[in-house]
């Protein structure tokens, strides 16, 4: 291949290919530049002599409607730690599921070790070292923690009937389980562990695969503080053994800090590569939407002074946590910031406050009144939401369009003489997919096609069509890019300076600190301490996560 | 083809061995008519609502007379009228009185309960008590019988104490034999009113050790009945003559057709006698079974 | 009408003149009316089953409870003397309860639809032997109810009123699943419950709702079986009418997993299984195969509309990929 | 032993207690022997019937499968000649196709389970009907197979072999589910196929084994049953079987929804249901009530294991309250 556009110098390494819908031809452009990056890279990392682990030529994929990938192509090294980044619905996904084996491309060719195939199976792909941590988790909430991380490789005893050992299982699993810091042990049943501690079994699993080559799609979406610290650290000890890494993050900083090589990806086409010197937040967000963002993801300062506390929970104990009381009330007019470890009640709490789950004692009130909750529809009918979050499971309709979601809390408004009006919900939908900029065909697509950010905003827009009077958001930017990021974060504050009383369960210790006007840490089930404005820091912050008084 | 000739029908109540001779009956009448097309229809279930369906649409396929063994005749009437009306209906196995059926033509199931009455009182002159089983406690031909043994047992010192049903279900009829001889260690004999209930006790009791300790009275022709009588272990066994309701049946229909009436008695009543066959008449009637269904 | 309910309206009126070809008399009104009348009959049974199954539920005791309704419609009229406008609601009320406690073990004890309504299958019908002491409920001789009798099993201008209350019944229930706030309900809690709950629907009380619709259709249907029969065995009443309605139900496109199916298409597997059923008795097929016939239609109007369904969404695919290609070659 | 295994055994021994104090001739050697024999017949059923719903499918057409077997078993030997050594694995191999196919339509057409079954129900007894021209399949007076009678009716010490057949199958079972990789995929797939496959199991072949293993364990139990009763009239001869299995592993903790159950689980829900049927007979509790038991005893059961489940879990709650109370007053 011609060397083409190899140009020198770390700053400049930034291969943006014309603004614009994609074509064939920007493609192959792409795909030359991006050859000559590698090249250079080569010589400048000094992996020169290996040859690529993996390589993607051409690779496109559609789905009805979308072109999910476009003509991409790249190269993974042995012990290269690559940085996949890109807005939602990118594509992201899509290439790892192809990589995976789970999801056939249409066009393009998969070099693995030299040998060129045009699919992927689950089989080849595990063969080959390619270890998967999906972005939805996958674990067998039946099964516990050992079984989940040798899934499909347990160590066996000898015999006809291809029986499982079940002591080398656990004793296998052990030392893996401490590498991720995790809290619990092997043979806890996974059905009672909370999201972030699935998602530290799903890379404990990914880390237990004889792998060549680790893929983590957003593992740190929801792991917090310290557990993403460890995560970072495991990602530098698999490079430090010769493993690749692709690592998708929506957390631009956490990329910042492992990866050698980010790889942008815009509207599945290669949008630039970025070499190790070259890595900085500015740069990716340019590469991935296109401009610089005129603020960094923050919320706004607030426009009002808080008002009246509008709901409060008076000494509430919920099942995680039976024997802890919570007190906590948020204000009208205030972004209410909720920090915690994980599994420290949060989600939990939250459950409580929206009737789904009850309390096992204590009260709650709204404005000043006495609130009993026998089921969410109470919660909504008062004007408490939820934003939860798994949103796969509780969060929307995969199967349901972007209207009827939207329209589904509210049926009743958009119905006449109690039948639907399809217009009706169509109009309300358009509305919110043009404030919230969801990215679809159109607001009859299905809910499920959409990628994980646009799905996200959905969740919001059902909601934000409604008038919340208190609005709880459970970790809101999970899997959710820079630039919504910043959107959401307008909407929130827009809210609360509308008079909604938000209350934000987040663990991206950045956007606690940016976003609150006052925050409340958890400890264990219990409100440990709540900052104000002027004692913001990840070290108050922390100190109060783990029980300690802040400075 | 089948269009050209008028088709008469006989229509059973569900599906059982018992009906095989009436298809030997009814090959027999055919080949006596050639100018018909007779048939032998089995419901798939023995359902009121699934015989009348069946009744419809054959008088839709232009059936010309239906002989019919009702699912449920008592309460039937307004069905089998509306048959009536439409082509010419007999009935046969169990009678519709109150229904406008041209004729019955078959056994008394009370004359038959006595039957086995008389068996009984024959194989037990000290008396005893007896047990019986039987497919559907709460079918016509089941309580006739159970009624009429009752009334020939009235008087003596044999008692029939319980009938368990099984609902047609041969493992629940063996266990309800097996059952039986442990809840009621006293029990001297044992009824099997349905025509496989017999052969059911006969393998129970041989499991059990006990043929030839508890008198059996059966009911109908399985071949296993038939074997116990002749062995000895089953005292004896009142059978019906399916094959003369069919063969005689479709003769009197086609007649009928005809326009000659003769055979239709004042009353409607054609009654073929049934007949306890017993160790000395097994052998005769086994050889003429056999020669039936060989025709 | 969606493709499915159309390709399922092309089988039916396919295998119609197939058999009328063969048999001229399958198109005599007198054939024509009988056959509505069993659609009739059925059809409202499976209208019925349908509610729960969008639900993601299912109906197992249909059967049993026709049996027992059945059986307590006819004494109460019949023996007890019951005056029929009074009996007629009040059994359309048990019908109700049945399915209302159903609903109630359901969804507030979290029992499974399956088990539930599994162990109403066997407690219904034993309830309904004991009560006639195994013996047969029906009319004496010469009972007769003109105004029931005319509403339930008579006919104006020739169509069975059976089939007249189940267009109506449709008709209504078209509105309520496909227009109704209550009907798209149905269809998000099918899909995702605890999504549903999580948007502040009351799903108890919309999956309760379904199992008490469920009900009062079940002993509507009771009822009409009984004038039609006119006698209830009730060891063998309503056998399997739940396999009927269910089959009806899947046959016209519904998944047992909930969350799809149209009423158009559940009417129409109601009409192709009766249709089978009727072919069967006029081809003159042995009824030892009536079952077997029901059994392999259905399972290849399954596969065939699963395969159709693979079919067209390969093409689709095809399709977008080649127009991607060619917009990028034209550039 | 699980604890709703353990709830499952003291509700058989106080059940058992009970109808001993009112009979005491329940706990004669022939009563137990006897009852042992159908908890064989139907355990085997029920553990085949397991294996498939743990994969959160469910075969419907056991029954059916039981009387097609059943009818041919006995026409091979009794009126073809066939040598039983012969004729046994022959219908093994049957029941293992039907399994198969079963499996294939599941997995690779993606057809749902109950569909499947459901028409397999209907097709296999109107097949079974139509091969014996709804007659009855049996074996002569005096016919005797000494050797297969022993192996399948005989008793060994007391004991019934066929009892003694399901306490190897169970055992053996028991390894392939608890204990061995293809046991854990199982369980796997039952609560999440799509990740399953992820994780580059090849689901549908583990998919298509469970069905198989369920075809053969019916074909051996279709065996039994037919060399119990001898005599097999295909209209009737095992139906509603599917429903005793799929009661007994409701009631030894199986969830429909798939990934949930244990092997004791459905071998104590087996006994449990024949202990109820010998019940019936030996208290004289009418007929007619049999079904209307059993279902009641299912449904109690399920109760009582959910809300007890609910009980324990607030009970613990409470203990945690109080502990915390009690600390924080320490303090
Ligand atoms: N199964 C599917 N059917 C139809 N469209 C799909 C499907 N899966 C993904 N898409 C579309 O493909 C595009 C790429 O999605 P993908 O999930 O790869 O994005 P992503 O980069 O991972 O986004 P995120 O950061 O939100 O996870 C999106 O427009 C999405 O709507
Ligand atoms: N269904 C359950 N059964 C048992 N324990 C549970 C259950 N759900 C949650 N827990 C436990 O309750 C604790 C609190 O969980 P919760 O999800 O509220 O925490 P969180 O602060 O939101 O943490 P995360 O960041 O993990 O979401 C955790 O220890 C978790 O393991
Ligand atoms: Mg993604
Ligand atoms: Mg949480």
């Amino acid at each position: 291949m011609r060397r083409l556009g190899v140009r020198l110098g770390p700053a400049v390494r930034i291969d943006e290919p014309c603004e614009g819908r994609q074509s064939a031809d920007v493609a192959k452009t792409a795909h030359r530049l991006l050859s000559g990056v590698m090249n250079y890279s080569d010589a400048s990392i000094g992996v020169s002599t290996t040859a690529p682990f993996l390589s993607l030529e051409g690779v496109r994929k559609t789905y009805p409607g979308v072109v999910a990938l476009d003509g991409f192509s790249m190269e993974v090294r042995p012990g290269e730690v690559i940085g996949l980044v890109g807005e939602n619905g990118a594509g992201k996904s899509t290439l790892m599921k192809i990589l995976g084996g789970v999801t056939t491309p249409d066009t393009g060719t998969i070099t693995v070790d030299g040998v060129a195939h045009d699919r992927l199976t689950v089989e080849a792909s595990i063969g080959s070292g390619i270890a998967f941590v999906h972005q939805e988790l996958n674990l067998f909430e039946n099964l516990d923690v050992a079984a989940n991380i040798f899934f499909g490789r347990e160590p066996l005893r000898a015999g006809p009937f291809r029986l499982v050992d079940r002591a080398r299982l656990r004793a296998l699993s052990a030392p893996l389980l401490k590498r991720v810091g995790a809290n619990f042990s092997a043979d806890t049943p996974v059905s009672t562990l909370s999201l972030a501690q699935q998602q530290m079994v799903e890379i404990a699993k990914a880390l237990s695969i004889e792998a060549r080559l680790v893929i983590l799609d957003e593992p740190t979406s929801s792991l917090p503080l310290a557990e993403t610290d460890k995560l970072l650290d495991v990602i530098k000890a698999l490079k430090a053994e010769g493993i690749s890494v692709i690592f998708i993050s929506h957390r631009l900083h956490e990329v910042e800090r492992v990866a050698d090589r980010v790889v942008v990806l815009r509207d599945g086409m290669l949008a630039g590569t970025l070499p190790k010197n070259a890595i900085n937040h500015d740069q990716m967000v340019k590469l991935m939407i296109g401009r610089m963002l005129k603020e960094r993801e923050k919320a706004a300062e607030s426009a009002r002074p808080p008002g009246t506390v509008a709901l409060s929970a008076k000494a509430v104990r919920t099942t995680a946590y039976p024997d802890r009381p919570v007190d906590l009330g948020v204000r009208h007019g205030e972004i209410l910031g909720l920090a915690g470890l994980v599994g420290s009640g949060r989600t939990e709490l939250a459950r409580v406050l929206f009737g789904i789950d009850k309390s096992l004692g204590g009260a709650l009130q709204l404005d000043g009144k006495d609130l009993v909750l026998g089921s969410a529809a109470d919660a909504v009918a008062n004007g408490i939401f939820l934003v939860p979050e798994d949103r796969k499971l509780t969060g929307i309709l995969l199967d349901l369009s972007i209207a009827q979601n939207i329209s589904l809390p509210n049926l009743p408004a958009h119905a006449r003489r109690s039948l639907v009006s399809a217009s009706a919900e169509a109009v309300t939908a358009e509305k919110q997919k043009r404030n919230l900029g969801i990215k679809a065909p159109s607001v009859a697509t299905r809910t499920g096609t959409l990628s994980g950010g646009n799905q996200q905003k959905v969740v919001l827009a059902k909601w934000l069509a409604m008038n919340p009077r208190v609005m709880i958001l459970d970790e809101p930017t999970r899997g959710i890019d820079i630039g919504a990021k910043a959107e959401i974060y307008g909407l929130m504050r827009a809210l609360a300076d509308a008079g909604v009383a938000v209350l934000m369960i987040s663990s991206d210790m950045e956007e606690v600190i940016g976003v609150s006007d006052r925050i409340a840490v958890m400890h264990e089930g219990q409100i440990s301490g709540i900052l104000d404005k002027e004692q913001f820091s990840q070290e108050n912050v922390l100190l109060l996560a783990v029980g300690k008084q802040p400075k | 083809r089948a269009q050209d000739k008028p088709t008469l029908a006989f229509v059973v109540n569900g599906a059982s061995d018992f009906w095989k001779a009436a298809e030997a009956g009814v090959k027999k009448a055919q080949a006596e008519l050639p100018d018909y097309n007779l048939e032998l229809k089995y419901p798939e279930q023995s359902s009121v609502a699934i015989q009348q369906r069946l009744m419809d649409d054959l008088v839709t396929a232009g059936v010309k007379a239906i002989m019919v063994s009702a699912v449920d005749p008592k309460t039937s009437t307004d069905g089998l009228n509306k048959i009536a009306s439409e082509t010419a209906l007999f009935t046969t196995d169990s009678d519709a009185p109150q229904t406008k059926r041209i004729a019955y033509i078959g056994s008394s199931n009370i004359d038959a309960g006595k039957q086995a009455a008389e068996i009984a009182k024959k194989a037990m002159p000290d008396g005893g008590k007896c047990l019986g089983f039987v497919g559907l406690l709460g079918a016509d031909n089941a309580k006739e019988r159970i009624e009429g043994m009752k009334e020939g047992l009235a008087g003596t010192k044999i008692e029939l104490i319980d009938v368990r049903g099984d609902d047609i279900d041969q493992a629940r009829a063996k266990k309800n034999v097996e059952d039986a001889l442990v809840a009621s260690p006293d029990v001297t004999c044992m009824v099997g009113f349905y025509s496989y209930n017999t052969p059911r006790i006969y393998e129970a009791l041989r499991d059990a050790g006990k043929l030839g300790q508890i008198t059996v009275v059966g009911f109908d022709d399985d071949p296993i009945t038939l074997g116990g009588v002749k062995e000895g272990t089953v005292a004896a066994t009142v059978v019906q003559q399916p094959f003369e309701w069919a063969y005689q049946g479709m003769k009197l229909m086609a007649a009928y057709l005809e326009g000659d009436k003769s055979g239709i008695p004042e009353n409607g009543l054609i009654i073929i006698p049934t007949k306890i066959i017993g160790k000395d008449d097994v052998d005769a009637y086994a050889a003429n079974l056999k020669a039936m269904s060989g025709n | 009408m969606s493709k499915k309910d159309l390709g399922l309206l092309i089988l039916i009126l396919v295998v119609g003149a197939v058999v009328a070809i063969i048999n001229p008399r399958f198109l005599l009104p007198i054939n024509l009316a009988n056959t509505s009348n069993l659609i009739g009959l059925f059809g409202i049974l499976a209208i019925g089953q349908a509610f729960v199954i969008i639900t993601g539920g299912i109906e197992l005791s249909v059967g049993s409870v026709v049996a027992l309704l059945g059986v307590l419609f006819v004494d109460f009229i019949a023996t007890r003397g019951m005056a029929w406008p009074v009996a007629l609601p009040l059994i359309l009320v048990l019908g109700g309860i049945i399915g209302l406690a159903h609903g109630w073990l359901i969804t507030r004890l979290k029992l499974q639809p399956f088990v539930v309504t599994l162990c109403g299958l066997l407690i219904y019908r034993g309830v309904a032997r004991f009560y006639t002491a195994d013996g047969t409920a029906g009319f004496a001789f010469g009972q007769n109810f003109p105004e029931l009798e005319f509403l339930t099993a008579g006919r104006s201008y020739g169509v069975p009123n059976s089939f007249i209350a189940l267009i109506v019944i449709a008709i209504v229930m078209w509105v309520v699943l496909h227009r109704s706030v209550f009907g798209r309900y149905l269809y998000a809690i099918g899909k995702n419950e605890e999504a549903a709950k999580y948007s502040g629907i009351r799903t108890g009380r919309v999956v309760m709702a379904a199992y008490v619709i469920c009900g009062v259709l079940t002993a509507l249907s009771a009822i009409y079986f009984a004038m039609y029969t006119r006698s209830i065995s009730p060891a063998s009443h309503g056998q399997f009418y739940e396999l009927y309605a269910i089959a009806a139900a899947v046959l016209g496109g519904f998944s047992l997993r909930g969350g799809e199916g149209s009423l158009i298409g559940v009417i129409l597997g109601t009409v192709l299984l009766q249709e089978l059923q009727n072919l069967v008795n006029l081809l003159g097929i042995p009824s030892s195969l009536n079952f077997a016939v029901m059994g392999g239609v259905i399972l290849i109007g399954v596969l065939v509309d699963q395969q159709w369904g693979v079919y067209r969404e390969r093409r689709l695919m095809l399709e977008a990929t080649r127009k991607g290609t060619a917009g990028a070659a034209a550039e």
